[in-house]
């Protein structure tokens, strides 16, 4: 995704080509950016695996839930009111409400701000998919003890109201646009966004009552390994669909989103190696997620090969905050901080150091010369981490006054799984009584007249 | 004090559980275990391997009750676990010597009488 | 999929271009068929583990089996035959034999009978994915009992002489297309058809041993998720691709097949949340899928906004129809009949209500003043339903008569994994003895000195 | 893919067009190449759950993390040198230095050897994506016992030493290439290659110390009907994608990637009934694969009728194959060499036989009356052997001499998560301590005093 | 000798285990099962069909142990398994004839005494 | 009557059938057990949290057998599951008071006596 004052720039330079005012409608874009949103889509149900691996099996499907409705409660709110706040309209911190209710959403190739050669409704439900992820993504801090009906009015409030503001000032011709703060693909508005809103949450709702107690294992490393697999396919279209069109742009992000991971992987391994002398998976499929973050907000604006360099100097930060969190007392559960808030902070600062006009079209960065860029990088990374820090908390206490945040000591003892949802992840059907008709529930102790127990 | 310890069919468990809350029965643990008795074997293929499966599964009971409690809990197993079929499963009496109720540190009858 | 009586239409009026009569190869399109047809395919698949995840243990591989086997089974039949019982020809009830074995099914950008731009055969295949998937979304209902051989036998020919005849009528120009009924991408063909089939086979075969008797759980509510998560990603082939190019209005088919399901995923929640104060996660993957099929016959005739109204009312149908089915005597097992049974037709109805032609530039609903849209959709699923209840019953009792449809129930008290595939979804290999010869089986005890046993 | 010597007929002959010399950017091409590259990657993970399926759980995880260290490793070696080795220069056994370290590896669509529409660094990396899936593919014949370091070490080098030199010879306008020898997508390049370097990399490591002893079953079947199904369908990146366009050939491409799997599973499950009785899933799946690999190398060379042939006649060695082996004291754990090994050689022959120029515009085979281009196929069959085989085990040796191949007896015992990981697949946390701090690590039984043990 | 038979919640194993370790006690198997007593059902929701759960998650630990280890092993597990709330398990103390170590062939006492 | 349980190695678990079923031992019920004894520990790490493993997989059989059959029933655990090395297992024999066949209500010996 590229700032929305500069849109046409970005694909004519690198192509050598050059697009009218208005660009016609292109079958071939609309294949690609068709796929890419499938592809995006994907992503939250693969991040319900990445994260419902690493819980206890009695959270599984707590966790995974947690992903799942994004899918319906993010999309509904961002096709009713979000994308018309995140991408309309000339302002500078947000949008206006002509898209209310997808009302002037067509078919016609016109994008929401920026010319575009795709239908506008599919502009607009492939950056809903985005919105959904990332209120997703902040799930992460809070699983194993958040009650569910709390999440679901946050997620579905911090889609509106911190997502779609900060989309407008990155991607919706808002004011870091207008400074030249670049995010390609989502790095400051996706990863450090949720990163963020991780750590607040964590920190209001507190640590899980085990934390730092005992033990809590990954019950599931192979879905892991899955989530990780399918964000990686799903990252295609979330990089490659940002060029929003299957244009040579397109090219260059799939291709680094292909080798900074590879490299981020290399250099995870070998410092689990070396540290413990070996290399572990839930570190490996850490490592495709941090590579991806990495290289996010720089997929179209770097090279190949200092994609690789990213990837590999991107493991570093990452993997020592997460050993960092670990011993804490901060109980960002899955480690959303360590992956998508300082992968996040670390891409946006190396996409100004990285970038290269002779490969972007647009700009360069500090080895091309211009080092101002990583200040102004770093400025939108400040604005972000304040802006997202602070509404993540009020939104938190105002969720909070309406209906608990937290469930019951007890609860989380006993698991999210069968307090919040009824149900359990895995199940053999042992000791199960059908309950025939609900009215009269049969009880299995009413008189206890001597007997065992 | 006893200890019965039975091993029963899997599908017949709800059954069993059904004939023992009825005899008041309340107290139990059962677990997953898999059994070599005189059941038919079962031969399953993975790719080119054949194999002889030697156990099938079965759930063990484990019932900690008073004496006077012994002889409604094996017959109310016996009632819901039988098919008639070979593989029906064993009832074990093992004589127990003390028991505590953790929550309380109650010891022996009045360990497993249930809270009214 | 649109009526075929009227191709070019569709595309042309929404998009504002018009076509030749022979439309050219296009790439692009082609691009997006390719992918299309990937993701159809890949919807089989994903039921095997909605469905596998669903069941018990036992029964796991069975399952996923009966979906697995249609991808080689269906598949052959459909290339051999189905096709060109499908979808050649003049003919109101069937097609002629002229693409038998595939003959004359070529490279060449033309369709079976409509013009299309990209090659036949590709059209063929994707075609054919459709076939598979509405085979394999039958067994759902007869899961935990039906013998694995007069399954094969009994998809085979439910593809050929059930899935095949109701194709020709909808998308092959039969008479349901002349008469104006519209089914974009299978609600008729795919759902009412497979939802119908499936009542009428879960009537044959009769319950399992254990229904309403004893409790009966999904062992591995996790898959369920990954099946419902890939069957949406497989969907957008499904539905998009039904627009046979990569055009505006497979952009409006895709935004719709993620608005209507993200819809039916809040209605659904807060129906759960209302009758048991729990969101449950087998509900969630639940309401996917009936969104996913309410909003079929109508992907690329309603506009986005009136796709979440869509996916918001075709929660109540099916959600109250499957509490009933589970307290009555039918043993549909896993709800076919109320997911796509019942998503169907509440699709195939709400489509004459919410169709507009200026989204569709083919036809008006109810709302844009039609109201006799809804009687002819009716119709046609009147003339589904009889066709799909009548011939299913027909190929039961056929294959009845060759070789036993049921398990004997002691088979099913051992589980479907064993007994018809030899093999269990989950082993730890103990008390497994290496078989090295199949000729001399040693047998463990032959005879019974004393000894203990 | 094709033979880089002649690769503007393909296309141009199959679908009656001319292209210029140098051909323009294509946007349609590129769309269909960003997601078909995206599909081969998924491979790998796809290939981590097949594989990971048939071992039992306690190696589950080092079997998963010998595909997806591919996705490291091998990826960054093939960017950084196996590219230019394979795909670079006019030489007939290996390319030169030109792009190394991706130097000259820009965004304009110009090939390495061949011309292409589409950007020249997406092109590389699509070809990577078959070097990682080719190594990856070789782990089958070693897992349960290769110490993971050794593992690491031995595919980097395998990818830049046997993987790109054969792919260099046939796909970079080798030698054989120029002797008219034909490979689609892979046949040799990737499918005898990875199926012969299994075999000598089983010999050299020697079996597992429970082979042949007792049982070794696969732990999760439904992994494998997982990995089968995402395999299936990333190989429609592969195979389509080795079109390099949205071509008529890669519809031909794609439908023959669906109808000859179709074809082997409804052989293989026949075989599989007469035999015992009972369809197998793990048959099933395995049946898919093999169905795959013997399309491979004949996807656009042969009409979908005899796909249909090549898929149901493949079937048969590789099933025989398959049971001799079990039988055997070859320890290919995984049958790499009967899936890999025997479908690539049987679709390689028969792509020699069934190959028509009506069809590819490029070459007869048998059939249409050239019984030389059989001899010619099995040529290179027998080149990649025997290249394959004593280089596979030149490394081997290699690498066994900077650190041990395999691990120990007790480490194979214990299971190779815990040895070689740290970690196991699934875990409930019981009796996990947690360590606070890494330099104080208590030690729970120091002294004896008596007591119990 | 005894085999000290404990059924105690999931939640508490680490607890119990860190009090057996203090107390010296090394040996131990430990097994999941599923146990019904004074619990609270749990009512579960999947589709249509609502069942009650009549068991919930336990851990069973089995420790062999010479007479006078009995006493402190039982005070262990009563410490560290304890809540209060119903639900907290029972201990079994059942009369063991004969243990051997299958490394050495030593049998009993000897048999569960630590080798240092 | 007694009762043998014995916990042995995962990977003995095959020899020990082996052993057993020569010694005309033909029913039985195993189960996963995990424990504690003097085997080294292991050391896990997920992500930055390093955990000791205090428990390692083992196998329970549990067998009922006539009083004659002890002996050769505990010497072919014996055989089949040593290795020499810490964490061979343990076995106990514990005496029953009452053994039912479920399948026809026999007791005692005859409910562990093989039909022929
Ligand atoms: N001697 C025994 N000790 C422990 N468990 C046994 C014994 N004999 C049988 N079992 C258990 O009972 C199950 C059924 O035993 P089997 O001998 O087949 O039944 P039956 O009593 O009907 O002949 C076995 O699978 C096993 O789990
Ligand atoms: N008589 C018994 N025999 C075997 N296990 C028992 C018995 N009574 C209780 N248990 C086990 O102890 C657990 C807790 O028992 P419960 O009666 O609820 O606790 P409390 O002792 O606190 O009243 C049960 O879930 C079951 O696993
Ligand atoms: N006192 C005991 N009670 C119950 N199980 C025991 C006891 N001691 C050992 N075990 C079981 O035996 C296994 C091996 O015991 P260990 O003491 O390591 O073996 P060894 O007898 O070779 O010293 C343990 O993992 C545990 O499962």
């Amino acid at each position: 995704m590229k700032n929305l004052r500069l849109p046409i720039f970005l694909g004519a330079m690198a192509m050598g080509l050059a697009f009218a005012e208005d660009p016609e409608f292109s079958a071939a874009d609309t294949a690609w950016m068709l796929v890419a949103t499938g592809l995006v889509l994907l992503m939250t149900p693969a991040l319900a695996f990445f994260y419902g691996g690493l819980v206890r099996s009695k959270n599984a499907l707590n966790t995974m839930m947690m992903s799942f409705s994004a899918l319906g409660f993010v999309a509904v709110a961002w096709a009713l009111l979000g994308y018309t706040l995140a991408l309309s309209g000339d302002g500078n911190f947000i949008g206006d409400l002509r898209y209310l209710f997808l009302n002037n959403v067509g078919m016609e190739n016109k994008g929401a701000i920026a010319s575009i050669t795709i239908p506008h409704m599919l502009w607009m439900i492939f950056q809903g998919t985005f919105a959904i992820i990332t209120a997703a993504l902040v799930s992460g801090a809070v699983v194993e003890r958040m009650r569910f009906p709390a999440f679901l009015l946050f997620i579905t409030l911090w889609g509106l109201f911190v997502y779609a503001p900060i989309a407008k000032w990155v991607w919706g011709g808002g004011f870091l646009a207008d400074l030249g703060a670049w995010d390609f693909a989502g790095g400051t508005v996706v990863h450090i966004n949720s990163g963020i809103a991780a750590v607040v949450a964590a920190l209001v709702l507190g640590a899980r009552k085990d934390f730092g107690r005992q033990a809590i294992l990954p019950h599931n490393v192979p879905f892991v390994l899955l989530g990780a697999a399918l964000l990686w396919f799903g990252w295609f279209g979330f990089n490659a669909g940002s060029a929003w069109a299957a244009s040579a742009t397109a090219g260059l992000a799939l291709t680094n989103t292909i080798l900074a991971p590879a490299a981020t992987i290399v250099v995870w391994s070998l410092l689990d190696l070396m540290r413990t002398g070996r290399v572990t998976a839930v570190g490996l499929a850490t490592a495709i997620v941090v590579g991806l973050v990495v290289i996010t907000p720089a997929a179209a604006f770097v090279s190949p090969f200092f994609a690789l360099v990213m990837g590999a100097i991107g493991a570093f930060p990452s993997y020592y905050v997460l050993l960092w969190r670990a011993k804490s007392g901060l109980d960002d559960s899955l480690d959303v901080f360590a992956a998508h808030g300082v992968g996040g902070i670390t891409g946006a600062i190396l996409t100004g150091v990285f970038a290269q006009k002779a490969v972007n079209g647009l700009f360069d960065g500090l080895i091309a010369g211009n080092p101002a860029q990583v200040l102004i990088q770093a400025f939108a990374v400040l604005i972000a981490v304040v802006y997202s820090g602070a509404m993540t908390f009020l939104l938190l206490k105002l969720v909070g006054a309406i209906t608990p945040l937290k469930a019951a000591v007890k609860e989380e003892g006993v698991g999210m799984d069968i307090t919040q949802h009824g149900e359990e992840a895995y199940t053999s059907g042992e000791g199960a009584i059908l309950v025939k008709s609900e009215a009269a529930m049969p009880v299995a102790r009413p008189k206890a007249v001597g007997g065992t127990d | 004090m006893k200890l019965i310890v039975a091993i029963v069919r899997t599908e017949k468990l709800n059954d069993v559980l059904e004939a023992l809350f009825k005899a008041e029965v309340r107290g139990l643990s059962i677990s997953r275990v898999q059994g070599h008795g005189g059941e038919t074997e079962r031969v399953e293929t993975y790719r080119g391997t054949t194999v002889k499966m030697e156990l099938s599964e079965k759930v063990r009971l484990e019932i900690g009750v008073s004496d006077h409690f012994v002889e409604p809990t094996v017959r109310a197993i016996l009632a819901g676990a039988r098919t008639g079929e070979v593989g029906d499963g064993k009832i074990f009496v093992l004589p127990v010597e003390k028991v505590y109720r953790i929550r309380t540190g109650e010891e022996d009858t009045a360990a497993v009488t249930p809270v009214s």
